[in-house]
């Protein structure tokens, strides 16, 4: 929350203005866009006859009922206390994309075949590929980040040159490297090994970044302070400033956290079979790929829901000491 | 239909393809696009009259249908089975390759079978995965019959075949024994240096035709004349000859 | 040189890029004594106390405290620092601990205390500032008087040797003031050192056994407080007192 | 840099027992991994002999030769000022990896004859698709932010929809969606627009998560100041709070920014012809790619080094207000 | 009630969770009048006035400032806020901002005056708390006691109605405390109304009208100084009161 003004405003969606310009705004945009041909002009059929003969006439009773519903929608919502509002809307904007989906016909019985094997194969493959690397690329960042600061040349070096270089190369680029390239030094590595090698080479370089930027927002009172008990380098970082950089560090590490289930996939291309694999793979042979991508979206996305549940608890406890 | 009438009121026929498969369709040193599919759609193209653009958008895009007129047909060596029926129609098969099998130039392996209980590498989804499973049905028109000449222990499936190449080329039997892949690709790998080489007779032949999207039948019928035309005049072993070295619009 | 001195400053000068802050400091500090340091603002005397336990470098001259010179390449400046407790003008409370915890992780994590042990050195340096009903709150639930109370109490734990205050009680009410006046008049009988930055003319009268008087960078006076309020001899100093005095 | 502590550490590198330390385990390493075969063994052919028989005498002294010049050299740029120090340890890492490259056998006229088209067809496109995403994605993120942290009902619930979704998703599913969706509801969009929307929709959502943490991460002290002076809420967010969390910002930002040139790639799989489609395609007749991808990556780490650049101006410009 | 109550506290009450931080608030401040709020610490003195310019809301009563009743849905709350200026215990200075910028940026942004006038009004300000050649340093730059008096100038700046000071001169040394309240006096003779937390006896002394004493929430006595110091009625001001007058 942001810190917030002791005045509070009024309800925007129940003042008669914005409500009105919403529904003029709403009506427009499906005047513009002919909704006759959907569900919609179907659904509307007793009122305006066939919908594809219905004309400009049919045209605006279709976008004055949606617009009508949609003000309807808002103004009622906003009677209902804040987290109601939330998970209604949730609700709402869940239902849209899954109608969304529905344009795609998919077949539910293939996806309800396919999903134990997605799960058990591909989605336990993603996740722990994607959670042994972003452990070990936490550490690389920890390292890096103190490097990147110090006035050691040899470590503000290796680890600048290693945060740009690892950034800078595209992953699939560190996959090939590591996979392709280790052999020839004569370390013949596995697939899953080279997977987890290049991702956490790659996600530690971007975490380094952040780690950094993390700890250099801690202002310098709390160096003195520290200092000035006697605390040594190690305890200052590890007790006085990580703790505190944290609130600043874990949403951006979310983040990278949840770009790096996706970007497992990667491992793919060396044969690892991780989700994204099994999703293309899976629905080649019959076709229903589009089935095979939605699910595999869907397996994503409740995986990066867990996620993002963590994270907004580690960062509520770390918000304990700022609340007064 | 409406797809003819979009076509010759352009005067271009949109052609999506791959740019990654050569030497059926892949990007030259002019930095165009070329290859086997590539003058087989041109030559399409000339005999309706039109000119020709490419896209290249990827494999899941262009299977997933819902074309939306982007691009009105598709030449790039997609095998006929019943599944893509339902969605697209393949007015004309142009052409058949053959599978086969490469193994390491080290590879002790004289006959197929010796590669019983080895490692196999293919391309994940494709044809080659499915023979080397022992799991292909070609259910395609035309599609000539074919027998599983050996069993591996271990399929590993890759992206695309040149991964499988790389792994193949560390040694023999460092990653894999053998690649299954369509033997133009092999043979191309060999004249590019990779230290491999054909095993044993081709293992089967895959029927491959245009796509077109259902719904005009018109125009399919223009296409599958054309196609018709060319194999007739003999356009078509030509272009086999000068892209593969060999005439493979026939089965042997 | 006498076997009690503890803070020696020969001569100390040191720069920010062309200001020089400090100018030509003589200053000696015996165990136990008490001293006060006021002058203008701006003057140098934060950053005077802040180099006797090295938080600032400086850049000529020579500082040795409880026997250790101060230097560029020093092993154990932890050691000085462990034997030299600070309370900062702005508090500089570690806001993610609770109070407790503030005063806790000193004697645990350098002196090897146990959890309990230290809760119980804690919880007694909390009394004796008067706020151990707010051990378990965060820095930021505390009024800036609680704040700085928690400050002085977090040093306090570490038992050090000299204790350097830079206005200690600037953001405390005068009840609190005297409180903890008190507390660093006690601990000074217990043969604490203190070298304290402040302006309560009250506390410098009634507790200094110096007081020092400081404008830009150079200490101008020193004195007895009683010879300092009643007959300073430069004119800054008289200039300065009277200001003092007027309100 | 993080606050230096006044006190000055000695050179690590010149202490006898650390350079000892560091030779052992050098010769350690490498009497470990048996080097005679590479071109090192090649070298050392005049003192040990026919590298490939020399055997374990010939193993050792390859070790002890590598570690000997290893530790000379760091000794040596022990000495060196620091900015020279930073220098040489990078140029020695490029040389290294360069090296490393070298055991690919790359073709080098193929390379340079193919350049020309990846810069200017690949790059550019590349380039101009990131750059116009990142600033549709900050523009995004802004509004996500102050949504997300506000107490509107309807604002928060879409807004962590939305970072949710389109972070929970592929990015590759958010290109699908776009190019193959939309045309079902009746908009059909072109490729490059597609990928362009995607991308910024896709970032949008994490680096609302990024401009989320900064602007939490502001004192409240500087609402209640910006507030007590009668500053609203927009004068207080855009002149106040927003400059100051941007020191926190840039950093995570700067990697959306880098890993946004390499993700910018996907599009590739909607017909646009960008740098990696092209690395992908140009090589792949002749079995080059390897070159190709090589090359490539160098031109992603030159990109990615100019925003680096830029990246650390902009952070030096936010510094000045820290400097004392 | 007379026209010239500019602020006016009725029966005011604010909870903080389950803990009364203020109760039974009365109070009422005329045009040019100019108070000293002081009291022991946590007694609520900075919720009193930070309840002034709505930085805080309270629960209970009646606040009106300037002519403005302060409510939870008043749309005018930059109104008010614009006429009353705040000076905070910690400075809260723009750190992004050099000091000149500080002080421009209220006169710019909300009166709308030009970038040169700005700067003129924002110089003048500057030179009346001593600190004009400060103007291009960073807040960071600066000691304890330029930073407090940049704070001051900024709200200068804005020529409000109201001042309300907390503890405006903690981090001040005695010189510059004498100064700056100076400049408050001058500008009580302009009229303008102060509320200021000091425990600065002297200056209330000197110059407020009234003196009010807070313990626990509670005003617990008001007077003119020269009664409440002289004369307290309460047994805790006596307490407090001669707390003070011991050092
Ligand atoms: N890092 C710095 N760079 C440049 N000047 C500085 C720096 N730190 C402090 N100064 C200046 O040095 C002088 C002395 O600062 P110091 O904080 O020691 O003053 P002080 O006597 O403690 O004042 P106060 O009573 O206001 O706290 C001041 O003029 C200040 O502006
Ligand atoms: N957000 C909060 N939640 C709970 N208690 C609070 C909060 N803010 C302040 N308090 C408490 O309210 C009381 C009054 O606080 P306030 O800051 O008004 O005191 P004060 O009189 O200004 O004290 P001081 O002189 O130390 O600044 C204190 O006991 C404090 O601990
Ligand atoms: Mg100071
Ligand atoms: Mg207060």
């Amino acid at each position: 929350m942001l810190y917030p003004d002791t005045v509070e405003a009024e309800v925007l969606v129940h003042k008669p203005w914005f409500v009105a310009m919403m529904f003029a705004i709403i009506l427009a945009v499906f005047l513009a866009f002919n909704l006759t041909g959907t569900v919609m002009g179907e659904l509307m059929r007793p009122v305006i006859g066939d919908p594809l003969q219905s004309g400009l006439y049919g045209r605006f009773a279709v976008a004055f009922v949606v617009a009508v519903i949609f003000s309807l929608n808002v103004v009622l919502i906003g009677f209902a206390p804040l987290k109601v509002q939330v998970a209604i809307v949730w609700l709402e904007l869940l239902g849209l994309f899954l109608a969304f989906f529905e344009t795609f016909h998919l077949s539910l019985p293939f996806i309800w075949q396919k999903l134990p094997f997605l799960i058990t194969q591909g989605a336990v493959t993603t996740l722990y590929v994607s959670a042994i690397s972003i452990v070990i690329a936490s550490v690389i960042a920890i390292l890096g980040a103190v490097a990147k600061l110090s006035t050691n040349g040899f470590a503000y070096a290796i680890a600048s040159f290693y945060t740009s270089f690892f950034r800078g190369l595209p992953l699939l680029m560190q996959v090939y490297l590591i996979y392709l390239g280790l052999p020839q030094l004569g370390f013949v590595i596995d697939a899953v090994p080279a997977g987890i090698l290049a991702l956490s080479l790659c996600y530690g370089a971007y975490m380094t970044e952040i780690f950094r930027s993390g700890i250099q927002s801690i202002d310098r009172g709390q160096w003195e302070a520290s200092r000035s008990i006697g605390f040594g380098f190690g305890i200052t970082m590890r007790r006085i400033i990580l703790p505190q950089a944290l609130p600043v560090i874990i949403p951006p590490t979310g983040n990278q956290f949840i770009s790096m289930l996706k970007d497992s996939s990667l491992v793919s291309v060396i044969g690892v079979w991780e989700l994204m694999f099994l999703a293309r793979t899976l629905g080649q042979k019959t076709f229903q790929h589009m089935e095979m991508l939605i699910s595999t979206a869907m397996i994503y996305w409740i995986m990066s829901i867990c996620l993002e549940l963590i994270q907004s608890r580690i960062e509520r406890h770390y918000a304990r000491s700022k609340v007064r | 239909g409406a797809v003819l009438d979009r076509v010759l009121a352009a005067k271009t026929l949109k052609v999506a393809t791959d740019a990654n498969w050569a030497p059926q369709s892949f990007m030259n040193d002019k930095n165009e696009l070329d290859g086997f599919d590539v003058d087989v759609a041109k030559d399409i193209g000339k005999r309706l009259g039109v000119s020709v653009e490419f896209v290249t958008p990827g494999w899941d895009i262009i299977t997933a249908g819902n074309w939306s007129g982007r691009w009105d047909m598709h030449v790039g060596s997609m095998t006929p089975t019943k599944a893509r029926a339902e969605i697209f129609d393949f007015p004309g098969i142009y052409y058949y390759t053959p599978a086969a099998v490469a193994v390491h130039k080290d590879s002790k392996a004289a006959t197929l079978a010796d590669l019983n209980d080895k490692a196999v590498g293919t391309t994940a989804t494709s044809t080659f995965e499915a023979y080397a499973k022992q799991d292909l049905t070609l259910d395609a028109a035309g599609a000539p019959a074919f027998k599983y000449e050996f069993k591996p222990k271990d399929v590993k499936s890759y992206s695309n075949s040149t991964t499988a190449f790389d792994d193949l080329r560390l040694g023999d039997g460092t990653r894999l024994d053998a690649v299954v892949s369509s033997l133009p690709s092999i043979i191309d790998a060999e004249k590019a240096g990779y230290p491999i080489k054909q095993l044993g007779e081709p293992v089967f032949y895959e029927p491959l035709a245009v796509a077109t999207e259902h719904g005009d039948a018109e125009f399919d019928a223009k296409i599958s004349e054309a196609v018709k035309d060319m194999q007739s005049d003999g356009t078509l072993s030509k272009l086999s000859v000068k892209w593969y070295g060999v005439d493979y619009t026939v089965v042997k | 040189m006498s076997m009690d001195l503890i803070i020696e400053a020969k001569d100390v000068a040191k720069w920010y890029g062309a200001f020089q802050v400090l100018k030509d400091i003589n200053l000696t500090v015996r165990k136990g004594e008490r001293i006060v340091v006021c002058g203008p603002s701006g003057s140098g005397k934060s950053t005077l106390i802040r180099c006797f336990n090295r938080l600032e470098a400086h850049q000529q001259g020579e500082i040795i405290v409880n026997g250790i010179t101060l230097h560029d390449k020093m092993r154990n400046v932890a050691e000085v620092r462990k034997n030299v407790g600070m309370v900062f003008q702005h508090f500089n409370l570690f806001p993610h601990m609770t109070v407790l915890m503030n005063c806790m992780v000193g004697p645990m994590w350098i002196k090897g205390l146990s959890a309990a042990e230290a809760e119980k050195t804690a919880l007694r340096f909390l009394e004796r500032v008067r706020i151990p009903e707010q051990a378990n709150k965060y820095p930021v639930q505390l009024s800036g008087g609680q704040q700085q109370r928690v400050a002085i109490a977090r040093s306090l734990c570490m038992e050090p040797a000299i204790m350097l205050f830079d206005e200690p009680t600037s953001a405390l009410d005068p009840e609190m003031v005297s409180e903890v006046l008190d507390t660093m008049t006690s601990l000074a009988k217990d043969g604490m050192t203190m070298v304290c930055v402040t302006h309560e003319m009250g506390f410098a009268r009634a507790v200094a056994d110096r007081v020092i008087f400081m404008n830009s960078g150079q200490i101008v006076e020193e004195g007895n407080p009683q010879a300092f309020f009643t007959n300073p001899k430069h004119e800054r100093t008289r200039l300065f007192l009277s200001q003092i005095l007027k309100h």
